[in-house]
């Protein structure tokens, strides 16, 4: 295993070097199908080229890092991943501690468009060329020559917030701009969809999202140890409960060099399985939500319910499983948890079959999501998408195969694709893997059931190797989740960048929005990428003393939230 | 009694009769529906709650203009006096002020005022809500009327009396079956109810023509939504399935008629997902080839 | 036979020829008022003698030559005077617009004409301009062929020297010259014509054809048919001939208006229309030959089209008018030889055109020279916005469009009405022949529109920009061709009415 | 065979208004006095400044004296006439705004395709002179009777000739093309007056010719030309109602409104004549809906297009787009086009409805296929004016920015609304009496009054086929309305106003309102096509017509050229030389010796 995998990585090293040239200034391989490359910074477009063209490599995220502490500048990583090959490798750029900045990489990948702008607001390094320049993290009102997670940035300061708004782009002549949110009814958490259409059809969309960004990477940074951060890791996302602490306790396990044992990673998988399980049933029911079949949307959440049952059973919490720490997982799933896992899914699968099959000959259904949010798999590759968004265009793309963790090299299943590259492949591609989940989570008892008990966590040192790096995957129900951590002096993360698979994948919808979807078709669309996104802007006080009443917009609600207290009234109203 | 004393009764007593009987069909509609979905599901009265909620809350209006003030209670009141004109039990007191087609274009009336109020606001969902609830009434009004036409062919006249007289006597004729059913499959898109409620689409409009009503006009437009469902099925039942009884039995017949095709309809409704516009579209001429079907039917004496 | 009809003869031919004279001689600031009483005067005597013997007809026999009455050995009648209802109408043409045109001339032809100033000295243009007058009346006044042909001579020399009148203006001695040897090519046709019927039958009546060929001899009737057709089609610029009437536009626009829309052009129409009504319509053993009548239609038919074809390409405006003079013209044609063939209502119809078209024409045609002298250019394309500068030439224009392309209640209506009606009364070939006059009719009417809309309407052109004020007499000219068009029908109607075929009348 | 003319004195005494003409010329006198009181501060404004007012109301007195003359005429030549002058006349008015292109364009369009109409109109009344030998039109029947008994074929081509004339002037699709261009290009009160009775003669022409003339003379005729007819009018009725459905501007959805409306006329009309023969009872109702058509949109869509230049006049522009929210603005405007919108609609208790409504008696229970498709068509047109003019409302009253301020038209403009508002609600409520006296106008034994069903009463209409009382469908309604108001109770206050909000902030202030046309685009595209498909196109002469007309080219100058030729050679063969001649003289001899033996063979 081990060996194959050294071989792997000498022949991507390899290649690397072939391909890089002269711009590859460093390689290194701190971890078996991890490699590491620096190039100058003047070089990093043509290495991303290289790379991104030339070895089909696929982009995953650019992290910045501020290493002016230990006397270097800032850090730019491209991470990329060598799906066929399981190898993962960053291009790593070293830049100036006083002017930093660092060519675009956005005209070569549109995927990282946000992850560029995502390190300009929150590093202040440079991005030149990009072709959208406008703000995207910050809030709006927040200085723009501050930069939170800049080390020298004290976690909790409060700068005054006089900055600009981030601008919208202004509507093209002859359209209607209608928009989706900040809350909109299928949206269930805050972001705003612009969408510019000709009657009904759409010639263009401009989108904002970060409304709710929580800084908890600073807050982990800055504050929390690394079996603290696990907690926070697990309430990034509302409806996954532990895709991201996995990923990252294995992100920090990779950079430590600690190695799980194997009853822990069987249980980590048969956790997963059973989260990928339960989404996608929730997805069902929401995307036929969407498209006014409450019917499926009652029944597929009826369906679902035995498996939160479940869930709280073998861990104590229908979400949030808590079931990670640093070198294995909290607790084990005992023989009558076995059991009942193989009972509930025995039900679920029964039904599960039942309304696949209603929604299969349901003509009308079909007809709706066929051939509408179109996505090729050019496309796919350019936005980066991962998860059944990309699967549903028939890019195998799938952490578990490529990169596996876990106890996924133990298991027999299939990562399932779909041709149809439209919403209906998408559709095709979770219920399929609700099935395979099901399988899986029957050879996670099966493996259970034959190796002892006990043996939950491994032995971990009580300080972690300082400044050594992880970059870990895990397959979320939505795509592949991304974590990268670099272990910090103390006894915490000195960074830790997370990418959720709605990253890349809400990046990828205005291109599926293609010229000439009506509206009808948009929110199932948006849907379709199941996104993962909270809050209104509009907000109606009542003075009850004065019995008067005021309609506050948009920045008013923000002076009254950060303040704390009421605006004053502005004359013009 | 004599006819003009019948018919001054029926135009005092008649509206408020229609008017308390639709909100009851909501909540039997929801009741099928949670039944369906393996839920519980409202009480009956639900309809009635609903209202009563409405109308105490405080009205906001984003557009105040006359028109917009006036267009829920012209959709109420064209629905409830289409209603008035439909025979009951044998009895067709008010025949003579309007016809199938009087009825017909009432209806009409109704969801037109409902266009009206949804493009009055400015609001973008309400107009596309609008413009939805148009299109829609293009495609399915002359299916509706078509069908009933076929009748009003087969019968020589368009008066509701007539109409189910002749049916009664002649019986069920090709022509009228294949009529009758596509009418009856049409009612779903002739109410505005799933898969055909594309118009106020919450999932995609956020209520669509309605999105900026609330309170009291909320309150007369959702009145008048469940009396055109109960004038409409109520028409239906009339003209295809006469009940040969008269009186309150033949009143209380076509009553239950009303629900039992109100609840299949229901059913249908809930096991249908909403269609796009262009489908809507291509269900209702295949709906409407039904109708010509049937004329050729009628036409041929069938 | 009063002296009253011998004096209204002679007054019509000699009352302008002694204008002409006086005008070569007198001041050259007597010229315009010498002028314009001679053409008024002449007016008077026309309509005068037209409202006194139009209808009842009257004639002046002059008898023959003695050498002639030798030779065929029985008395000819060479020269005579003959006023009915057909020379009516023509002579109303000559007569009334003669005295628009004249008043017109006197302030176009002058130094302020902002397209070709010329002298102030009108007097030898008068003198031309009013020899034609007498000659005209004379020819329309004829009794017979060979006095007709006398003075068809003398109006193809007016024309000559009126079309190289501006002659430092390129191309005008050229168009002269061509339109002279056209013109007079096609009468030596005539002459021959009248000199054979002369020497076959011993008679120059206009019925002589007739008699010739109900005489058995329909071969020769027909060939001296074509030759005297010939000579018609020459003068009125038919097919082949239709080629100088464009090039004559290089006169003066009253000149234009005149002799070749209203008046000299008409001479070959009006020739043709009285040959078949003095012949009657073809049957066996009467009327004329049924060969040169097909030929007559066909050619007839043949020139509308071809005109009509040419308007689409045309820069000039009184070029495209011209080629309309000619579709005009064939109107006439096509009603004499529906005449001929049967219909006298055709016949009727075609007289009545003269007149109409006669009236409608000018006035365009004095539009149009309006807009050359006040703007300096006749080209389309310079053209636009006139109607705010020049507003009467604009509804002359407007209304001699009309006219011309038979709008009700103007004048080409009822000409073309009971043309067309004739047609269609004939059935078969005619009702075709009505399908293409009607369809030449809407054409042409939408071209006008179309030019008119181009010149008068939208924002005014720099050239219409710079543009003079345009002279009271050319507005009172534009004016009284105005009138005439709407009352053409009263006068025209009844006169028409009375137009009727064969030798009887 | 007539010989000449009839005197014209003669002619110009034929006139006579029978019941028929006065169901045209009534409404005429009323639309052109209406008309009159709202257009001079309509023609006040500054865009039509430097136009002579003179020449306007010339114009307009001749184009409504031309109206007149046309029903009154009793005499083809005179019709023709009267028709012409109407239409010369409107064509000025049309073209009143010289200096805009787009306006003469238009006018040159309508003068040029109804002159053409015209030419056949003439055509045909040549050959029923010819034939019949009478111009009068109590000759008519005879002539028509004699046509069909001996001449059917020409008869058939008379008819054919007399459908294309009146045809183009109803605006009947694809002949009335000029329609949609005219009508918008015309100031307001023109287009009204065109809209509202121009196109409307072209309908008595149907009704005078075809109903009043042929259906008595040669009834199978008659319904042989209903087909026709009918199909014109589905056609135009469903093409005309997409397009205006499709169109952002107002005067161009009125204009094919008009289309659409004059299609259902037509229809009636066809429909009666196919009916006649067999239905006496339903042609009555088909035609009597088409006449009662014919009146109501006479006052409907003449209120629109002054509703429609009232906007103009206001807004300064026609586009829906650039209007919206101006209920409050243009009170008595906004009012008076609500009443013309939902009439139009076709909605009860509106006038609109009962000519829908008799007219789908009229053909759905004949039984026959094709009027029963007209019935379905008639059905699909009634909802496709539904859409546009809630469209027309909607986008010009209620959508878009809510305008403040005082945009009442002066109280000429809106008099004239409110007399035709007035007018409107008058027809609507009493049906029963202008169908009674419309059935008096109804022609010859077919027809006639003795068919006129007993028992109508002056606010409701029973027919054995139907019934409807609009009044009583008021009532009923404000009872309901009193009904639920008790049920709901007493609405405490005014709602509150607020503003509309979305994305996070209201209307005006960060978001563009909502354009009307904008959100009709799905009409647009679902719709647009429809019509256009055949619009006539712009017709260019071919590249050898030119030379080869140029006789001088081919013909005269190689002539010529060819003489003077000759002369030059001629003159090079005398050079003086003596073998040169006796070459030329044993030439010559030899050439004449071959052709000896030429002609001997």
């Amino acid at each position: 295993m081990t060996t194959m995998s050294i071989e792997r990585t000498d022949r991507v090293a390899g290649s690397l070097v072939s391909a890089l040239g002269e711009h590859l200034l460093h390689l290194d391989r701190p971890a078996p199908d991890r490699i590491y490359c620096d190039v100058a910074r003047d070089a990093s477009v043509a290495a991303v080229k290289a790379l991104f063209e030339g070895l089909k490599a696929r982009y995953v995220i650019s992290v910045g890092l501020d290493r002016r502490g230990e006397g270097a500048g800032f850090e730019v990583l491209h991470c990329f991943a060598m799906d066929e090959e399981h190898v993962r490798c960053a291009l790593r750029v070293a830049l100036s501690p006083e002017h930093p900045s660092i060519p675009s990489i956005t005209p070569v990948i549109p995927g990282a468009s946000w992850a560029e702008l995502e390190i300009r607001d929150l590093f202040g390094i440079g991005i030149e060329g990009h072709p959208d320049p406008r703000r995207l993290v910050l809030p709006d009102g927040f200085p723009d020559d501050v930069h939170p997670l800049r080390k020298d940035f004290p976690y909790d300061a409060k700068p005054p917030l006089d900055g600009p708004s981030r601008p919208f782009t202004p509507a093209p002549p002859g359209t209607t701009e209608v928009r989706l949110g900040p809350f909109f009814p299928v949206l269930e958490e805050p972001s705003q969809w612009r969408l510019f259409v000709d009657g009904e059809r759409i010639v263009g969309t401009d989108y904002r999202g970060f409304y709710s960004h929580r800084a908890i990477e600073k807050l982990a940074e800055a504050k929390l140890s690394y079996n603290q951060v696990i907690s926070l890791a697990e309430r990034i996302c509302g409806i996954c409960g532990c895709v991201h602490s996995t990923s990252y306790v294995q992100a920090v396990e990779e950079a430590a060099g600690l190695a799980v044992p194997r009853r822990a990673r069987v249980i980590r998988s048969l956790v997963l399985e059973l989260e990928r399980l339960q989404s996608h049933l929730l997805w069902l029911g929401i995307a036929c939500h969407i498209l006014g079949f409450d019917f499926v949307f009652q029944q597929s959440w009826r369906v679902r319910e035995p498996l939160m049952t479940l869930a709280e059973a073998l861990t104590g919490s229908r979400k949030h499983f808590q079931v990670n720490v640093v070198g294995g997982v909290t607790f084990d799933v005992t023989a009558a948890g076995q059991e009942r896992i193989l009972e509930t899914l025995t039900g679920v699968e029964r039904e599960t079959s039942a309304l696949v099959k209603a929604l299969e000959g349901d003509q009308a259904l079909v007809q709706r999501l066929q051939h509408v949010g179109m996505f090729t798999p050019e496309e796919v590759r350019l936005s980066g998408a991962v998860g059944p968004t990309a699967r549903g265009s028939g890019v195998p793309v799938d952490a578990r195969k490529d990169h596996p963790y876990a106890a996924y090299d133990e298991l027999d299943f299939q990562v399932v694709t779909h041709d149809g590259c439209d919403n209906w492949g998408r559709t095709v591609v979770r219920i399929g893997e609700a099935f395979e989940s099901a399988k899986m989570l029957r050879q996670c008892v099966a493996l259970l059931r034959e190796m002892p008990e006990g043996g939950l966590v491994a032995d971990v040192p009580d300080r972690l190797p300082p400044f050594r790096e992880g970059m870990h995957g895990v397959e979320a129900p939505r795509g592949e989740v991304f974590h990268y951590v670099r272990t910090g002096s103390g006894n915490g993360p000195d960074r830790w960048r997370v990418r959720a698979p709605s990253y890349q994948n809400i990046q990828a919808v205005p291109t599926m929005l293609k010229p000439g979807t009506t509206v009808a078709d948009v929110p199932i669309t948006l849907g379709s990428v199941d996104p993962c996104f909270s809050c209104t802007e509009r907000m109606e006080v009542l003075d009850l003393g004065a019995r008067t009443r005021r309609v506050l917009d948009a920045g008013e609600i923000r002076e009254l939230a950060r303040s704390g207290r009421m605006p004053p009234e502005r004359s013009a109203r | 009694m004599s006819p003009a004393l019948g018919a001054v009764v029926w135009l005092l007593l008649g509206p408020a009769l229609v008017l308390a009987a639709g909100p009851w069909l909501d909540g039997f509609g929801r009741r099928v529906r949670a039944r369906l979905e393996s839920r519980r599901g409202p009480p009956m009265v639900q309809g009635y709650l609903d209202l009563a909620k409405l109308a105490t809350k405080e009205g906001l209006v984003a557009v105040t203009n006359p028109v917009t003030a006036a267009a829920p209670w012209v959709a109420l009141a064209a629905a409830v006096t289409a209603g008035v004109l439909v025979p009951l039990g044998g009895a067709t007191p008010l025949g003579f002020a309007g016809d199938m087609v009087v009825v017909l274009y009432l209806l009409g009336v109704s969801a037109a005022a409902v266009a009206l109020g949804g493009a009055s606001g400015a609001s973008a969902y309400g107009f596309l809500g609008a413009s939805r609830e148009l299109l829609l009434l293009l495609l399915v009004e002359p299916v509706v009327a078509g069908a009933f036409l076929v009748v009003g062919l087969q019968a020589g006249t368009f008066r509701l009396g007539g109409m189910a007289a002749w049916e009664l006597a002649h019986g069920p004729t090709v022509a009228s079956v294949l009529a009758g059913v596509a009418a009856g499959v049409a009612l779903l898109a002739y109410l505005g109810r799933v898969p055909f409620d594309l118009s106020e689409a919450e999932q995609e409009l956020t209520g669509g023509a309605l999105v900026e009503f609330g309170g009291r006009p909320l309150a007369l437009f959702r009145w008048a939504l469940f009396t055109r469902w109960l004038v409409a099925a109520w028409v239906v039942v009339e003209v295809f399935v006469p009940t040969p009884l008269r009186g309150p039995a033949g009143a209380a017949a076509s009553a239950g008629l009303v629900v039992v095709l109100f609840g299949v309809l229901s059913v249908l409704s809930t096991l249908i997902a909403r269609l796009r516009i262009d489908q809507a579209r291509v269900f209702l001429v295949q709906i409407g080839l039904l109708m010509l079907f049937a004329f050729t039917f009628a036409v041929m004496g069938a | 036979m009063s002296d009253a009809v011998v004096w209204g003869f002679l007054l019509l031919v000699l009352v302008p020829l002694a204008g002409a004279l006086l005008v070569r001689a007198a001041p050259r600031r007597a010229a315009d008022t010498i002028a314009i009483a001679t053409a008024l005067v002449v007016a008077v005597v026309a309509v005068w003698m037209v409202a006194a013997y139009g209808i009842r007809g009257a004639s002046l026999p002059l008898g023959g030559l003695a050498v002639v009455d030798r030779v065929l050995a029985h008395p000819v009648a060479l020269f005579g005077f003959r006023l009915d209802a057909l020379a009516s109408l023509v002579l109303l043409a000559n007569a009334l617009i003669g005295v628009a045109c004249v008043i017109y001339a006197s302030a176009y032809v002058g130094p302020k004409n902002r397209e070709i100033p010329a002298s102030d000295d009108r007097r030898s243009f008068y003198f031309w301009l009013l020899l034609f007058v007498g000659a005209m009346s004379g020819l329309v006044t004829s009794a017979t062929l060979l006095q007709l042909f006398l003075f068809w001579e003398i109006t193809t020399l007016c024309s000559w020297a009126l079309i190289g009148y501006y002659q430092e203006e390129h191309g005008a001695l050229a168009a002269a010259y061509k339109a002279f040897l056209m013109t007079g090519g096609g009468s030596l046709a005539l002459l021959a014509s009248v000199i054979i019927l002369l020497a076959v039958t011993g008679s120059v009546d206009f019925g002589a054809l007739a008699q010739l060929s109900a005489g058995g001899r329909a071969g020769l009737a027909t060939v001296l048919c074509v030759l005297l057709f010939v000579g018609a089609w020459a003068k009125s610029g038919q097919v082949p001939f239709h080629t100088w009437l464009p090039d004559a536009m290089v006169a003066p626009s009253p000149v234009s208006a005149y002799l070749h829309a209203a008046s000299m052009v008409n001479a070959g129409a009006y020739l043709l229309l009285r040959v078949v009504t003095a012949s009657g319509a073809t049957g066996p053993g009467t009327g004329l030959p049924s060969g040169a009548v097909t030929l007559a239609l066909v050619m007839g038919v043949l020139t509308l089209v071809v005109a009509v074809a040419q308007f689409s390409y045309q820069t000039d405006l009184k070029r495209l008018l011209a080629l309309s003079t000619i579709a005009g013209l064939s109107y006439v044609f096509i009603g004499a030889a529906l005449g001929a063939a049967g219909s006298p209502l055709a016949a009727q119809g075609g007289a009545l055109h003269i007149l109409a078209h006669g009236a409608g024409k000018g006035l365009l045609f004095l539009a149009a020279g309006t807009l050359s002298y006040a703007c300096g250019t006749r080209r389309i394309a310079d053209l636009s916005g006139v109607l705010r500068r020049q507003p009467v030439a604009a509804v002359g224009f407007l209304v001699g469009a009309l006219t011309v392309t038979g709008v009700p209640p103007f004048a080409g209506f009822w000409s073309k009405f009971t043309l067309i009606s004739g047609a269609v009364q004939l059935g078969g070939t005619g009702v075709l022949v009505a399908v293409v006059l009607l369809l030449e009719s809407v054409f042409a009417f939408a071209w006008f529109l179309w030019v008119g809309h181009r010149v008068f309407l939208g924002t005014p052109s720099p050239a219409v920009e710079a543009s003079s004020p345009p002279s009271r007499a050319m507005d009172l000219a534009l004016i009284l061709l105005m009138v005439l068009c709407l009352a053409v029908p009263l006068a025209g109607l009844p006169l028409a009415s009375a137009i009727g075929l064969g030798p009887g009348r | 065979m007539v010989t000449a003319l009839p005197p014209l004195a003669q002619l110009l005494a034929q006139w006579r208004l029978d019941a028929l003409g006065a169901a045209f010329a009534i409404p005429t006198v009323v639309l052109v006095v209406v008309a009159a009181v709202y257009a001079p501060p309509y023609l006040a404004q500054e865009r039509y400044r430097s136009e002579s007012p003179r020449r306007f109301w010339l114009a307009y007195a001749l184009f409504a004296a031309g109206m007149l003359a046309a029903v009154a005429a009793w005499d083809l030549l005179l019709f023709v006439a009267s028709w012409e002058v109407m239409t010369l006349a409107s064509y000025v008015l049309v073209a009143h705004e010289t200096s805009e292109a787009g306006a003469t364009r238009a006018a040159f369009k309508y003068f040029v395709m109804t002159h053409a109409a015209s030419a056949c109109l003439l055509l045909a009344v040549m050959l029923l002179w010819a034939e019949g030998g009478a111009l009068g039109f109590d000759g008519l029947r005879t002539t028509l009777a004699a046509l069909a008994a001996d001449r059917p074929l020409l008869l058939h081509v008379v008819l054919g000739l007399l459908f294309i004339a009146f045809a183009t002037k109803a605006g009947l699709y694809p002949l009335g093309d000029w329609l949609p261009d005219a009508h918008p290009a015309a100031p307001a009160p023109v287009s009204a007056v065109l809209s509202g009775i121009m196109v409307k003669i072209g309908l008595y022409g149907f009704v005078r010719f075809f109903v009043w003339g042929l259906a008595a003379a040669a009834p199978a005729v008659a319904a042989a030309w209903g087909y026709p007819l009918a199909a014109a009018g589905i056609v135009s009725a469903v093409l005309g109602g997409f397009a205006a459905c499709a169109a952002g501007d107002t005067k161009v959805l009125l204009a094919y409104s008009s289309i659409a409306q004059s299609g259902l006329i037509a229809l009636g009309i066809g429909a009666g004549l196919v009916l006649a023969p067999q239905h006496p009872a339903l042609a009555q109702l088909a035609l009597l809906g088409a006449l009662f058509h014919t009146v109501s949109d006479a006052a409907v869509k003449a209120l629109l297009f002054l509703v429609a230049g009232s906007l103009q006049y206001r807004t300064g522009s026609r586009r829906l787009d650039a209007m919206g929210g101006l209920f409050h603005a243009m009170p008595v405007t906004a009012w008076t086009a609500l009443a013309a919108c939902l009439a139009i609609a076709g909605f009860p208790p509106l006038t609109a409805f009962t000519g829908k409504w008799l007219m789908l008696q009229g053909t759905v229970l004949s039984g026959s296929a094709l009027l029963v498709g007209a019935g379905i068509a008639l059905l699909v047109a009634s909802v496709l004016s539904i859409l546009y003019a809630l469209k027309f409302f909607s986008g010009a009253f209620l959508a878009g920015p809510v305008r403040a301020g005082a945009l009442e038209v002066p109280a000429a403009m809106a008099g004239a609304q409110v007399a035709l508002a007035v007018i409107i609600l008058a027809l609507s409520v009493t049906p029963g009496l202008w169908l009674g006296l419309l059935s008096g106008a109804l022609p010859g034994p077919t027809f006639g009054a003795a068919a006129v069903p007993s028992g109508w009463g002056v606010f409701a209409v029973g027919p054995v086929t139907g019934s409807y009382a609009p009044l009583l469908l008021v009532v009923a309604g404000a009872w309901t309305c009193g009904l639920a108001m008790v049920a709901i109770g007493r609405r405490r206050k005014a709602p509150r106003a607020v503003r509309t909000w979305m994305g996070g902030s209201a209307l005006g202030a960060s978001l563009a309102p909502v354009s009307a046309s904008g959100f009709f685009v799905p009409m647009r595209e679902q719709m647009g096509g429809a019509y256009a498909g055949l619009r006539f196109h712009a017709v260019r002469m071919p590249a050898w017509v030119v030379p080869s007309v140029n006789v001088d080219r081919w013909v005269f100058g190689p002539a010529v050229r060819a003489g003077l030729g000759v002369g030059a050679a001629l003159q090079r063969m005398h050079t003086g030389t003596a073998h040169r001649y006796i070459i030329w003289q044993l030439l010559g001899a030899a050439a004449l010796i071959t052709l000896l033996f030429v002609v001997r063979a």
